[in-house]
């Protein structure tokens, strides 16, 4: 069937719309707030910035950038993950027990079944129509309390370090594996939104779900897969933590939470859907880490570290935020 | 104090100050100029028109006049004298208030909440709300319109149409607030309503004429004509005249629109050749029944257009939405050229070929922020895509190919569709059926709410010629008129049930009348 | 790929100047007072040698424990000394294997798997820690002679996945053997937790009412949330156990409304991993040179209760204990 | 023209779907209480321990500090915020209330005025986080989680290291002394609820917060100013987890810098078991009393049936999970936004 055709009068000069230079600034505005960051820290302690620091500071962060990038997915279609974290402390576990019979299998199937796992509460989220928080919520505790259960209530030692060895090497000498296992990641997955209709479907359902749904989006099956990479990404930062722990541990990434949903915040993607990058998250989860291990070691005593952090994230949420995209604030 | 003569009508009647009166007002837009310069005087107690094609600057105008946007340049006046408007508030203490063109209540609050949101007076003491009062002050107010709604019902359990009578009785309350004869703004406050609701807020307009001056936008244009005493015409951000009511037609207006003449006639009706009505119809439905309708029957043939009329509630909307899978269904059967369709969510509907514009295009039409390409090829991937890639200068080329054969005013095709006109915004909704060329059922919602003459007799056009390459559409009417004039056969429909088919072939067209003798 | 990283030599012995040694001392919070006084202890050394320790908390976080020590393991590590205490068992092999890779010195507390030893590591100088089976065992034994050897108690476990909770529950099994008229009504976890342990409580007295005779806590906090819940709920006839010896549940031994507790001290924790370090860092001992018992050892500790408990209401640290040829004179015995 | 009419013999109107003008709460709302209701019986009838008085008025107590959390984090949810302040806001009152009140570290007895002085200090952290959110334009989620550790610092400066033990005797019998058979701090819990519950119906700032979350760009449109009333309502939510901070020191007797730790996940649970939207513009005080009765009937009901420690957060993630999902089941709509 051939679309109609009109005879209507040319329409206005149609004008490219180029960024602006303001657009393009706030784009850039989360790598801004990093290299600030890193001067601020210099500046406190000129012994900080050497190439062994920044190593370890990359190498500390890529769990983090794993977390927070696939977290960043379900944010994106305007939902929130609370059980990654969880998620990942139950995935170290299950490393654990199953290298010994899986060897060099063990990592695709951590990831495998995580993702399994990710994509459970997507269904269950988009099924029943639980809001996101409650059923990663639950999930949260359930992980936590299978993970204790499985594991006997401790950590479990990995004594063959072959499967996890090549995440401890390091790129060129300098640049460790983990981080750049992390980088390939957030840039796949970024190349796979960026070419596929997938991010417009992805923007459309954080953006407006319901818009979305009437234009025929696959918004369940979107929500689902998003869900699904964030667990995938769940089990690979667990392996990473494993990698450098050399044990699981039912409760070894708990902690690690929060760290990720405000490297996402602070990259500057809309906790409410649609505006935002991984590459945001990237830096976001960067900055994160910058101030969880920069502001001690360069000699913040505790009490004002803490003073510090909460500035700091605030601060730096400020800059990066680009507010033309978000008109609402909550 | 100035009093500004050359713009009296009457020379001999020594003039008081206009109402309101705006000099040379420019608004810009990244790549629009939304605002020209544009001049306009509202005198005292007439109810003043404003006409215009969609873009031309009509809401942005009327924005400027409550304090939301911020002229670049050029002065507002009212009665005599210069003022900044800073903020609705501002507005209000001048004496200006504002219906505005997408409904602006909150849903969670009662309507008497809504109705003196902002201003509560002695509805709120030090803080403490006292419902008797409020209750009694939002009372009044309906009582104006003669609404008789429960002023302590939540806004979001009211209909539509309610909820604009209580927008309505909310700007009524500027009133209350000065003490100079107030300048009421209604920015196309009847595009979603019946024709017997037209009637009681026209009888409020005449009302508010005695003590009031009233500035009304419609695309209706015989509307315009009918309720106003003079109407200004606006284009590209430009004031281009006025005329007085009395002695202007409707082409008159259009022409002043868009600068020549243009065609108002929505009865396309067999310009085509007409469907074989022997022929196996493309949509046949059987007994379908869910929430709010039950038991309806509908046949529509390839190339026909078949509208739906009903009043508020009687569940048209709620079967166009079934038939794209949007809505449960609990009973019946619905067949697309042979194959049964399956209900069960929109993805299935849309590869099977029916498309959907729904009557709320803001919240459910489109995606604010994201861009007029990704807007109009977020249904179709296959028309941008090669494979499961997504080729840019294949989306380029195309949706700039259907931005100039739709006339959609945008600086660019990366431009946020939430920043067009909102007839603009409407082109783009239903292009995004077209583009693939693969629909075979269109369901269209109040396809032209809110649209310029032009922009409709373009989509009317567009209606047909897609009836004509054999799609099969099922209309729900902006009204009976649009109704009549677009379908080749109209089902009635009233409380849940298709009571009635008329047929309306060409040359054998039913009237009004015919119709709301079987709606009620 | 190679690696890369301040990878220094293993450091038998060190030949530092004592001015340039890093003291670093790593707790969990300094909102805790058992840690917040650890901390003190370490600057009361660093002062002692004329030098300052660096405090680092980590707030409870694995995660985040590693992420300061691989930090700090990348500065410079010639003479840098560690006393830290891991935040559980699983977090010790890496900061071991940091530090040994590093040739920082390192010395650990309370937490490390039973099957790593340190004897195979030369920058790991030391694991000191309390004897957690025979600490659940003493207060159990003091708890059941409190209820006159019979009676319904029930036990608040700390955070599930820690050696010191598991081995201190596993001491009042032993005590439960020993002693079986006593009778473990129900056991919950309270994670160590003073909030905790307090609604814990609250419900367990009232699912088993005027059975509970006595409170078993893993640690003081723990007994000293069982013992508001007690006063709250008007019960005067419990007894409350724990462990640490925090200075409030000293106070409550003294009055009497708290049966025993055993010694954990904080300062001198604080102090003597430190110490450690800086003999070996100085050159003044040599790893060779410690014996393999003191390598992983239990330090001396002790029962505390009301007729003995006016001794330890002012611990101080004396800084003889952290004489290079005297860092080892509170070791009971090679870990087992 | 042809007219057709199928007029049927049997024909019934049809009613859903028309919308019909509603006052005040409906069946919708039915779910939580049932929940709670069918999940209370559940607990009775499998335990005879959990049946008593005792237990009953030990719930009750237990849920205390919850609910005052609640009452101030429901007002923020309801204007479609979050906020994740309450740990540190508490532990940084906790602290100041033991150093106000007669305690083991100073001289000071300021008795109420050290309570009022700890309630204020909340407010002020909560004001902050309100404040960083309508000037910097940060989302609350952020401002609040900043304001979480500044409190936590704050906190920890306060500690210096030693514990301070309350021994005012009037903040010691708070938790301890029994009215009707609750203790007072229950009672100061009820209090709370009411007095939130009046300001959600009858107060410009309550009916506001409502709003705001319903249509915060209406608000702007009929020239109300949100601003002030966003950092009103953080302000009041900071003050009540300042007083829960009072309250969690009248119960452990001493000032604690974790005093807060997990109030936060667990008042947001609370509330949206209750039916309170996190998006926003629906339920309310009422609503998440519903959600923290249910939420410490069922930490409750798990000790006293003896479900064992491991597998208790588990359970209860579990059954909260089931309970939402049995409440907004029939609500169900297929274009259904769901966050
Ligand atoms: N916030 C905005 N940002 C950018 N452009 C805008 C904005 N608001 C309006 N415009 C542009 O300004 C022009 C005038 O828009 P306006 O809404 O005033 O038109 P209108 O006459 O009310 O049209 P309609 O009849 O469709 O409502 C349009 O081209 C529109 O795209
Ligand atoms: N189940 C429902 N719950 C709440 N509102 C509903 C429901 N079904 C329909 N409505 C609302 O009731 C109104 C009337 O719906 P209906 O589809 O029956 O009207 P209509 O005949 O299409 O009228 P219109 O002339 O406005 O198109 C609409 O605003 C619709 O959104
Ligand atoms: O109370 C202490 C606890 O915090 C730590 O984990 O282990 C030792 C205990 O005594
Ligand atoms: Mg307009
Ligand atoms: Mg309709």
């Amino acid at each position: 069937m051939s679309a109609p055709v009109l005879t209507t009068p040319a329409p206005d000069a149609v004008v490219p719309g180029r960024p602006t230079v303001g657009q393009r600034l706030t784009s850039f505005m989360p790598v801004i707030a990093l290299v600030v960051l890193l001067a601020a820290l210099t500046v406190a302690d000129p012994g900080f910035l050497t190439l062994s620091s920044l190593t370890a500071a990359v190498r500390t962060s890529a769990p983090l950038v794993v977390l927070a990038a696939g977290a960043t997915l379900v944010v994106l279609c305007g939902g929130i993950d609370l059980s990654i974290a969880a998620l990942c402390s139950l995935a170290t576990v299950f490393f654990a027990l199953w290298l010994p019979d899986l060897g060099g299998l063990t990592t695709f199937a951590i990831i495998a079944a995580t993702g399994a796992i990710g994509a459970l509460q997507g269904v269950a989220h988009v099924l029943f129509r639980i809001p996101s928080f409650i059923v990663t919520l639950g999930g949260m505790s359930i992980f936590s309390a299978i993970a204790l259960v499985i594991s006997d209530a401790g950590p479990v030692r990995v004594v063959d370090r072959d499967a996890t060895n090549w995440l401890t090497l390091y790129v060129g000498g300098v640049v460790p594996m983990a981080f750049v296992v992390a980088l390939v990641l957030v840039a796949a997955v970024s190349l796979v939104l960026r070419l596929t209709p997938l991010e417009s479907w992805i923007r459309a359902t954080g953006y407006s779900e319901s818009a979305a749904r009437l234009a025929g989006a696959p918004v369940d099956r979107v929500k689902i897969a998003a869900f699904t990479v964030s667990g995938a990404c769940a089990g690979l930062a667990a392996v990473m933590l494993v990698s450098r722990n050399f044990s699981g541990s039912p409760t070894m990434a708990d902690n690690l939470l929060l760290p990720a949903v405000a490297a996402i915040v602070v990259g500057g993607t809309a906790i409410t859907g649609g505006h935002g990058s991984l590459w945001r998250s990237l830096a976001g989860a960067l900055v994160v880490t910058l101030l969880r291990v920069g502001l001690p070691i360069v000699g913040v005593p505790s009490a004002y570290e803490q003073i510090l952090y909460g500035a700091i994230i605030v601060a730096a949420v400020a800059l990066t935020l680009d507010r033309s995209k978000v008109l609402i604030i909550k | 104090m100035t009093t500004n003569l050359q713009t009296q009508p009457d020379p001999r009647v020594p003039a008081p100050a206009p109402a309101l009166e705006v000099r040379s007002l420019v608004k810009h837009y990244p790549g629009v100029k939304a605002l020209d310069g544009v001049d306009l005087v509202v005198r005292q107690h007439e109810v003043l028109g404003l006409a215009g094609e969609n873009g031309a600057g009509k809401s942005t105008l009327l924005k400027a006049l409550v304090g939301l946007v911020r002229p670049d340049g050029g002065e507002i006046w009212v009665r005599g004298e210069k003022v900044r408007l800073r903020s609705v508030v501002d507005a209000a203490d001048h004496g200006i208030g504002m219906v505005f063109q997408e409904q602006s209540l909150v849903p969670n609050l009662t309507a008497a909440e809504n109705i003196v949101l902002g201003s509560e007076g002695p509805g709120v003491r030090r803080g403490i709300y006292r419902w008797s009062t409020m209750r009694r002050l939002a009372q009044e107010q309906l009582d104006k319109i003669g609404s008789h709604i429960d002023p302590l019902a939540r806004t979001d359990t009211l209909t539509f149409a309610d909820r604009q009578m209580v927008e309505i009785a909310k700007v009524l309350r500027i009133e209350e607030r000065t003490s100079h004869p107030p300048v009421i703004i209604l920015d196309e406050p009847t595009s979603v309503l019946e024709s017997k609701e037209i009637e009681t807020l026209f009888t409020q307009v005449r009302r508010l004429r005695e003590f009031a001056s009233v500035v009304f936008v419609s695309h209706r244009l015989d509307e315009v004509l009918d309720v106003c005493d003079r109407v200004a015409v606006l284009r590209g951000g430009r004031s281009v005249g006025e005329v007085p009511a009395a002695d202007a037609a409707p082409a008159d207006l259009h022409r002043m629109m868009i600068g020549s003449t243009g065609s108002d006639d929505h009865y396309h009706g067999g310009a085509g050749e007409r469907p074989d009505e022997a022929s196996r119809p493309r949509l046949v439905v059987r007994g379908l029944s869910g929430k709010s309708f039950r038991d309806v029957d509908l046949d529509v043939h390839a190339g026909e257009i078949v509208g739906i009329v009903g009043v508020h509630g009687s569940g048209r909307e709620d079967v166009c939405r079934a038939l794209f899978g949007a809505e449960p269904t609990t009973a019946g059967e619905v067949v697309l050229d042979g194959e049964k369709l399956d209900l069960s969510g929109t993805r299935a509907a849309c590869a099977a070929g029916v498309g959907y514009v729904p009557a709320e295009r803001k919240t459910e039409g489109m995606v604010g922020p994201m861009s007029v390409a990704d807007n109009m090829t977020l249904t179709k991937q296959q028309s941008r895509c090669t494979g499961p890639l997504v080729r840019p200068r294949k989306q380029a080329t195309l949706v700039d190919r259907w931005i100039e054969r739709l006339s959609i005013r945008t600086p660019h095709r990366g431009t946020a569709i939430q920043s067009l006109s909102g007839g603009n915004q409407q082109k783009v909704v239903l292009a995004r059926w077209l583009v693939a060329g693969d629909v075979r059922l269109l369901l269209l919602d109040h396809p032209t709410r809110g649209l310029d003459v032009g922009a409709r007799s373009e989509v009317y056009r567009l209606m047909r010629e897609l009836a004509d390459s054999g799609v099969a559409t099922v209309l729900l009417a902006d009204s009976l008129e649009e109704a009549i004039g677009m379908s080749d056969r109209i089902i009635v429909m009233s409380d849940g049930r298709a009571t009635t088919q008329v047929a309306a072939p060409a040359g054998g067209k039913p009237t009004p009348l015919d119709l709301v003798k079987e709606m009620v | 790929t190679e690696e890369a990283g301040g990878g220094g030599t293993a450091a038998a012995a060190g030949a530092c100047d004592p001015a340039d040694v890093t003291l670093v001392g790593q707790v969990r919070n300094e909102s805790n007072p058992y840690e917040a006084a650890w901390l003190d202890g370490g600057d009361a050394f660093a002062e002692q040698v004329g030098l300052t320790q660096e405090r680092l908390t980590y707030d409870g976080d694995s995660t985040r424990q590693q992420e300061q020590i691989s930090q700090l393991l990348a500065g410079d590590t010639e003479c840098l000394v560690m006393n830290v205490l891991p935040n559980g068992d699983s977090d010790t092999p890496p900061i071991v294997e940091g530090a040994e890779e590093a040739g920082a010195y390192l010395v650990t507390q309370w937490n490390k798997p039973a099957d790593l030893n340190v004897t195979d590591y030369d920058s790991w100088l030391s694991h000191i820690t309390y004897d957690g089976v025979e600490s659940g065992k003493q207060i159990g034994d003091a708890l059941a002679e409190a209820v006159g050897g019979s009676g319904g108690i029930i036990a608040l476990q700390g955070i599930l996945d820690t050696g010191a909770a598991k081995d201190r529950f596993a001491g009042l099994e032993e005590s439960l053997a020993a002693n079986p008229d006593v009778e473990l009504l129900d056991d919950q976890t309270a994670n160590f937790s003073r909030a905790e342990a307090l609604e814990v409580t609250k419900t367990l007295l009232t699912k088993h009412g005027d059975d509970v005779k006595g409170i078993w806590a893993a640690n003081d906090d723990m007994a000293l949330g069982a013992l508001e819940a007690l006063q709250q709920a008007g019960r005067d006839d419990v007894a409350v156990v724990g462990i640490d010896a925090v200075p409030d549940a000293l106070t409550a031994i003294e009055d009497g409304t708290m049966t025993a507790t055993v010694s954990s001290d904080g300062p001198w924790q604080g102090g003597i991993g430190l110490a450690i370090g800086y003999c070996v860092a100085t050159g003044e001992l040599a790893v060779e040179d410690i014996a393999a018992e003191d390598r992983a050892w239990y330090a001396e500790q002790f029962l505390i209760e009301q007729d003995n408990v006016a001794d330890f209401v002012s611990p101080e640290t004396d800084e003889a204990d952290f004489a290079c040829d005297n860092l080892f004179s509170r070791s009971q015995g090679a870990m087992s | 023209m042809t007219t057709t009419s199928p007029a049927d013999a049997d024909r019934e109107v049809v009613h859903a779907g028309r919308p019909r003008p509603r006052r005040g709460i409906s069946l919708s709302d039915a779910g939580p209480p049932i929940a709670l209701v069918v999940i209370f019986g559940v607990f009775a009838v499998l335990s005879p321990d959990f049946r008593t008085v005792s237990n009953v008025q030990n719930v009750l107590d237990a849920a205390a500090v919850l609910a005052v959390v609640t009452c101030g984090i429901s007002f923020v949810l309801m204007m479609g915020s979050i906020d994740l302040s309450a740990p540190g806001i508490m532990g940084a009152s906790a602290i100041a209330v033991a150093l106000l009140v007669a305690n083991n570290r100073n001289d000071n007895d300021f008795g109420l005025f050290g309570v009022a002085v700890a309630v204020l200090l909340g407010a002020a952290l909560g004001c902050l986080s309100g404040l960083a959110l309508v000037v910097l334009k940060v989302p609350s989620f952020m401002t609040t989680l900043g304001v979480s550790a500044v409190g936590l610092g704050v906190a920890t400066l306060m500690f210096a290291g030693v514990q301070p033990n309350v021994t005012d005797p009037m903040l010691e019998g708070w938790a301890v002394e029994r009215f009707l058979g609750l203790a007072h701090l229950t009672w100061i819990a009820v209090a709370c609820v009411l007095v939130g519950a009046l300001v959600q119906r009858y107060s410009r700032l309550g009916r506001y917060a409502f709003a705001i979350g319903g249509a915060e760009e209406v608000l702007g449109l009929s020239g109300v100013r949100v601003a002030p009333y966003k950092v009103a309502v953080f302000t009041m939510a900071g003050a009540f987890y300042g007083l829960a901070g009072v309250l969690v020191t009248s119960q452990l007797g001493a000032g604690l810098v974790q005093a807060g730790r997990g109030y936060d996940f667990s008042a947001i649970t609370a509330a949206v078991v209750g039916g309170t939207l996190l998006s926003g513009g629906r339920g309310g005080i009422l609503h998440s009393v519903v959600g923290v009765l249910l939420v410490t009937v069922l930490t409750n009901g798990l000790v006293q049936v003896g479900v064992s420690p491991y597998w208790q957060g588990g359970v209860q993630g579990l059954i909260v999970v089931a309970a939402v999902a049995a409440a907004v089941l029939p609500q169900r709509r297929r274009n259904q936004v769901t966050k």
